[in-house]
């Protein structure tokens, strides 16, 4: 179960949220909505513990997901808008590092290539791969780690037909596995379990 | 963190922003005071040192200036470390405001300290670890001063600085005691170290005085510093905007 | 996955990634030998006085070179994101910092030491004085990249921050310089130089204990 | 004063610019952040009364 209480934070001269509130239980997911530089980036961070709201915490399972972050162990698995994949290394260089990062095994992620069509360029730099590939490496590393929370920036940017099929699949398994998944994006989506939209821009 | 509740209410930007409104006069007029009558005993009441002569009334603005600026860099680092585990804003407020003084004093006690020298060494700039020191204190203020401002969102600006101002007090009686002994490896048997010469009476309260003097002016030009820093981190709290609709002469 | 294997980790990823981009490795050797060898040129060829002047320039180049390959240490880790996950992650960030302040030391600290006998020979520099300076770049090198690791993490997210990251990192690292420096003169005079270098050691000990917790903190901060 | 006139008078001297500096200086920024707030909030009065 997430849950933030009061919520607030100032950038620059715009409130991107004050005083906000929301709850996601097991196997529901949220959906961010709202214009670029609404915030929805900005709230995303601020649940991962990378950006610091002026006031307001954010919970998991009732305990504060910042200050007891080692405690909590792997709780959250985020894909941004970067990869986070080191373009100089090869992909399964970069690959190994993230398994290795979340306790998985190699077989991990070696079993996800062929579905996501990078098997033929594991040896390839980063650097070489075209963006759609490397949007869906960055994929794996949320794929194979057992978090249970997925915080997921845009997941269906650049990707084709096929690949957001398999992300809204991908998404609806972790779900119906008592997953939560908070998602920022601009498209409909539809998915199988109970999801809430958060609105964010107009609220400030 | 529990905090002691009268510390909350100080920490409460607009009741500090009050409380330093009325309190940086009283605290400035009677500095101006001392500082005053600190420079009239310095230069006409204290007798000669019979070894320096009359140079030796420098140290009555070098000795308060230098004592000002260790002083100062050890109350940002304590604001900036109080921010950083109470994330109090108005530590960083604090902390911000101090910077700028206590580089000013720093510089002061060098050009002081530097122009003692010319009478006593015969050159403007000697390598003596006490001004050594301060060069580097220097240093660090400056250091503080320009990470401070080369971040666009002011509190990320703050947050850095702090911590590299802890990072710095930590390091500063290491750099001090190093050059203590960079400079006496070269210790020549005639050293004419920066000392104050044996002090008596008469010639010590004036320096009191003086120290007092510029503690108090110190304080209170931190507090009228502080308010704008305050105004600044809190522009889009509503007491801020309460206070500066027009028509209102507040605050 | 336990504090030591992701340090362990991040450490073998970054000398791979060192390794890919060799020439990252050899600029700051480049720049040792090149200042280095500028003194003499524009001072004198003189062995007196090169001999006086070697101990102190020889620790400057280091010292430079050394923060040259500073400016880059985070800011690609923050630009591609792979520090994001990193600070997400339940594992201790102080362990990730240390072993990034490591993966330059190897790239950018050692081999100023390898090199650093062959320049001190054209200084002219006594055995006693060649030995001294290895001796004191190599402890002194740790703490410089320590503490040269919380500056990169502070100046991670600033544009153009290479004279900013000299500002901040060189007043702090003024003890190792200084004790460097002076105790690998007195060690070409022929004196003993023990206290220097048991000085260097504790600072590289208190610099390897304290300082991955600041540069933890600095990069949090570069992240927001 | 003896020959050290001049090296006492340019200290003082020099103490007093610098006190009158930090005390001009800390006024004109407490006021410009002060006009640039009450700026701000007369656009945003402004402006929330044309909606």
């Amino acid at each position: 179960m997430l849950d933030a209480k009061g919520l607030t934070l100032w950038r620059g001269y715009q409130c991107l949220f004050e005083q906000l509130n929301f709850a996601v239980s097991a196997g529901s997911a949220l959906l961010l909505r709202g214009a670029n530089g609404s915030g929805k980036t900005t709230l995303l961070r601020v649940v991962c513990g990378l950006t610091r709201p002026e006031t307001g915490e954010v919970r998991w399972q009732g305990r504060d997901l910042q200050r007891e972050r080692a405690q909590l162990g792997q709780v959250i698995a985020y894909s941004g808008h970067q990869t986070g994949l080191k373009s100089d290394l090869s992909l399964a260089q970069n690959l190994r590092f993230a398994a290795r990062l979340c306790g998985q095994g190699d077989d991990a992620w070696q079993a996800l290539l062929e579905p996501l069509g990078l098997a033929a360029s594991t040896q390839l730099d980063v650097r070489l791969l075209s963006a759609g590939q490397q949007r869906r490496a960055a994929l794996v590393r949320t794929l194979i780690s057992p978090a249970p929370l997925w915080v997921m920036d845009e997941p269906l940017a650049n990707l084709d037909a096929a690949g957001r099929a398999y992300v809204l699949a991908a998404v609806d398994r972790h779900l119906a596995d008592g997953g939560i998944a908070l998602l920022a994006v601009h498209e409909e989506i539809e998915l199988s379990a109970p999801s809430k939209t958060l609105l964010l821009g107009e609220t400030a | 963190m529990y905090l002691p509740n009268w510390m909350h209410k100080l920490a409460s930007p607009p009741h500090f922003f009050r409380i330093s409104g009325w309190l940086a006069p009283w605290l400035l007029w009677p500095a101006v005071a001392l500082i005053a009558l600190g420079f009239y005993a310095g230069l006409v009441l204290a007798p000669a040192d019979y070894q320096q002569g009359d140079g030796f009334r420098i140290i009555y603005v070098h000795v308060p200036s230098a004592y000002l600026s260790t002083l100062i860099y050890g109350l940002m680092a304590a604001a900036a470390a109080v921010g950083l585990i109470w994330r109090m804003k108005l530590a960083y407020a604090v902390a911000a405001a101090a910077a700028p003084i206590g580089a000013w004093f720093t510089f002061l006690a060098l050009v002081t300290g530097a122009i003692w020298g010319k009478p006593m060494w015969g050159t403007f700039w000697e390598w003596d670890p006490r001004l050594t020191s301060e060069l580097i204190l220097l240093f660090l203020y400056l250091g503080f001063m320009s990470l401070r401002t080369s971040f666009e969102e002011p509190t990320k600006g703050d947050r850095a600085a702090g911590l590299l101002a802890v990072v710095g007090v930590v390091n500063l009686p290491i750099i001090h005691y190093s050059v203590i002994w960079w400079s006496s490896i070269h210790q020549g048997p005639t050293i004419k170290k920066l000392d104050a010469p044996s002090i008596t009476w008469e010639m010590a309260w004036p320096l009191l005085t003086l120290i007092l003097g510029f503690t108090l002016f110190f304080a209170g030009l931190l507090l009228q510093r502080v308010q704008a820093e305050v105004l600044e981190r809190e522009r889009n709290a509503r007491w801020v905007t309460e206070i500066m609709r027009p028509g209102i002469e507040g605050g | 996955m336990s504090t030591l294997g992701l340090a362990a980790a991040v450490l073998r990823r970054d000398l791979a990634l060192a390794y890919r981009r060799w020439g990252d490795v050899a600029s700051p050797v480049m720049f040792f030998a090149i200042v280095s060898s500028l003194f003499p040129l524009a001072l004198s060829p003189q062995r007196d006085v090169l001999q006086l002047l070697g101990p102190g320039v020889l620790w400057i180049a280091a010292l430079l070179s050394m923060l040259l390959s500073l400016n880059a240490l985070f800011r690609q880790d923050l630009e591609d994101g792979s520090m994001e996950q990193l600070a997400i992650g339940p594992q201790s960030l102080p362990a990730v910092m240390l072993a990034k302040a490591a993966a330059h030391w190897l790239v950018a600290g050692l081999p100023l030491i390898l090199l650093a006998p062959l320049l001190a020979v054209t200084y002219h520099l006594p055995g006693s004085g060649v030995t001294a300076l290895c001796l004191t770049l190599l402890l002194g090198t740790p703490t410089l990249s320590l503490l040269g690791s919380v500056g990169a993490a502070l100046t991670a997210g600033v544009r153009q921050s290479g004279g900013l990251l000299a500002l901040l990192v060189l007043p702090l690292c003024l003890p190792v310089l200084i004790f460097g420096a002076r105790g690998t003169a007195l060690a070409a005079d022929g004196e003993v130089i023990s206290g220097p270098l048991y000085l260097l050691a504790a600072f590289a000990v208190l610099a390897a204990s304290l300082v991955p917790f600041a540069s933890a903190a600095a990069i949090r901060i570069s992240l927001d | 004063m003896g020959g050290y006139a001049p090296y006492v008078w340019s200290t003082f001297g020099i103490t007093l610019v610098v006190l009158v500096i930090n005390v001009i200086t800390a006024k004109r920024r407490l006021r410009s952040v002060r006009e640039q707030l009450k700026l701000r909030v007369a656009r945003d009065a402004r402006r929330r009364s044309k909606e």
